[in-house]
């Protein structure tokens, strides 16, 4: 495939020394999702060398609306999404080497993995991962670029260890918000706008153009017409225990991470997310009947049908997954619906 | 008086864009007690705060005159 | 596929209603490039009815760095652009009644296949078919979305007849800008970026939710970090030819178009543009060299080999291509040099 | 004094972003052609132009402290 970047050497920022810069490095790319599908097809086409991309889920009829690898085929057979992904992004571009991961990325994973990356996207939809991707991004000195959209709201920041501020600097602790695609929806021009930025900070960090990193938070609203920056020099804290004076880390600690346990012979697992919370039941359960599922509740609980499960949701946080045995599926449907 | 913006779904649960909002002198931990409590909104410890489009920790003391923004990061992906 | 858009219908501005009515609606899509093609999976995958995609042009090695429904088998195949998006289209939404033009979009062409649509979008690469696609929206009274891209710099407008000003309000002539991602390059990036705003306002305008779509004219440079937006309100012109008082639009008239012309047994083809131009020489001269082409020339001419073409431009605007008896051909390759 | 700000390829061509000039009463068109002449910028009539981020036209006179902006249509796509 002669002459098959020449319209990115053209530009001038990259050149035909950046495109060679993008050749030799390699990206992990954690969710295989919207942001994950669209940011693995624009980083095969821009040429980099290697690609590896880690996802636990499988191929929905859902997803198709906006997850741009996928087709009706890969889901009816019910193709993992990294398996169908690789599919894809092999026939569009043969010579790059792409590695999908089908499964969980835990701490483990990620520490093994990590050795020759040089960038870590973030196509997660849940901020307990997000969390553990920042310390690893400290640990080894990595930079990664947050994206995350819910309906037409979206975001984008990038972290560049010893730099600017990290995730943990800004949250301070996992926010439970409640809002999540499965439970808000989301529309494709969204997920193309997060994409936009963070595949154009993907390309500075490859051909190393740092002064051209945006060091900005930017948040926008496609629907409502709104863009906006925010400056983060004062964000970053010395006692951050991510990327303060005395780091420890604490995300890649396995307390500090959501539990599952398949609670024997119920074909049911227990979730239980690393910090006791005090979920506000009653609105929780509005959202999910505004939904259109069938909630039933009292002041303890809150239960659900969801697809073909039932889920009963404690006010500490923890939850029960009734219909499966599968740790990684029950802390899945957990996320989707609790973020 | 100070303008008060919200964004994304705080938008839709305050049920406005924006408010005037008397603020200065008021830490940035203060004004989102008392919007949260007049807004009704939930979870709003983690929800990210801008002054004049710069971030601001919750110690922050808020000027007569100054925006501030709450951005309630997202998780979807 | 029973779900399949319940994440858009869960969007509160789209919900249930606002599916039916991006269901039941026809797109005109012109051009299958960068911007075409990432348009047409936007839209396919958000449900809309009929699609109806017009280009010219055959998948090639160089298109696959940013045209995201291209794989390296059409360009194995030489597959016209429009049959390639068809293919991947149908893959992934068969219900979409998508129908694929191979052709110049032209004025004939363009008043046949108006009659039920309900939006056009710009995918196009010259500002030529531009100005007749605003004709058309003006004399037909259809909304259309101007997208372009070079380099990392991009705009989006959105003209609704009788509201907005148009495309001819703003230029008030056909621009010889002379920079093209065939000349500049192009990042994909910044075609995502593009897209994000044009199928922003296409689900818009298909959910005739006519309050949220965007008044002001969006620019951008996605590796510079800039983000502008322009208030349109003064721009509308009362005597302009194509959507003032006395409308003519002038560009639905031939004689308003390039002229492409086979030299008799010289297998070359002449191409001249609407307006005699004023290039200057030198400085065309200097670019092509600068994207390493052999270029010779003389105060009158400049002549370069192109791909498997020689082209030699006169500064009055007019070139003869020769390697080709094409006229959609040299017209393409004209554009592309010129804008 | 006024600010010029300059987009896309014309900030190559200008060889800065933005520059200082003194514009308040002329109009868009005599600060094109003083524009175009100082930076050697070619094809300016076609340039879109924005004071303080609304589209103006060649004839709108410029005030003191407007900010101008040259914006290029492009026409990749």
């Amino acid at each position: 495939m002669h002459d098959r970047h020449s319209r990115q050497e053209l530009f001038q920022p990259i050149g035909k020394e950046g495109q060679r810069k993008i050749r030799s490095k390699h990206v992990l790319l954690i969710g295989a999702g919207a942001l994950g599908s669209a940011n693995a097809e624009v980083l095969t086409r821009a040429g980099i060398g290697r690609l590896t991309i880690i996802d636990r889920d499988y191929v929905e009829a859902s997803n198709l609306q906006r997850q741009q690898l996928y087709t009706e085929e890969d889901v009816l057979e019910k193709l993992p999404k990294a398996a169908a992904a690789y599919k894809r992004l092999h026939a569009i571009d043969s010579s790059v080497e792409i590695r999908p991961i089908i499964g969980d990325a835990n701490i483990e994973m990620l520490q093994d993995l990590v050795g020759d990356v040089d960038l870590i996207i973030d196509a997660t939809d849940n901020f307990e991962t997000r969390m553990m991707i920042n310390d690893i991004s400290q640990k080894y000195q990595l930079p990664w670029i947050y994206g995350a959209c819910v309906g037409s709201f979206g975001m984008s920041f990038t972290i560049l260890p010893g730099k600017t501020p990290c995730l943990n600097c800004l949250l301070q602790a996992i926010p439970m918000q409640g809002m999540t695609c499965d439970t808000n929806g989301i529309i494709g021009p969204n997920v193309q706008m997060v994409i936009a930025h963070q595949t154009a900070e993907a390309l500075k960090i490859l051909v190393e153009d740092w002064d051209a990193v945006r060091t900005s938070f930017v948040s926008f609203d496609v629907w409502r017409n709104q863009y906006s920056t925010m400056k983060m020099g004062k964000a970053k804290r010395a006692t951050c225990l991510s990327c303060g004076e005395n780091p420890t880390y604490p995300y890649l600690d396995v307390e500090n991470h959501t539990k599952t346990t398949v609670l024997c012979g119920r074909d049911t697992v227990q979730v239980r997310p690393p910090k006791v919370q005090n979920l506000v039941l009653s609105e929780l359960a509005e959202k999910l009947k505004h939904l259109g599922y069938e909630v039933k509740g009292n002041p303890y609980l809150v239960s659900v049908e969801w697809e073909e499960n039932r889920l009963v949701i404690f006010n500490d946080g923890r939850a029960l997954i009734h219909g499966t045995k599968d740790l990684t599926q029950a802390k899945a449907i957990y996320q989707r619906i609790l973020g | 008086m100070n303008k008060v913006l919200f964004f994304a779904h705080l938008r839709d649960s305050a049920g406005v864009e924006s408010v005037e909002f008397a603020a200065s002198g008021k830490t940035v931990a203060d004004l989102k007690e008392l919007i949260s409590e007049q807004f009704g909104l939930q979870n709003f410890d983690t929800v990210m705060t801008a002054i004049n489009e710069e971030f601001a920790t919750d110690d922050e003391v808020i000027q007569e005159g100054d925006t501030i923004a709450f951005i309630p990061p997202v998780s979807g992906g």
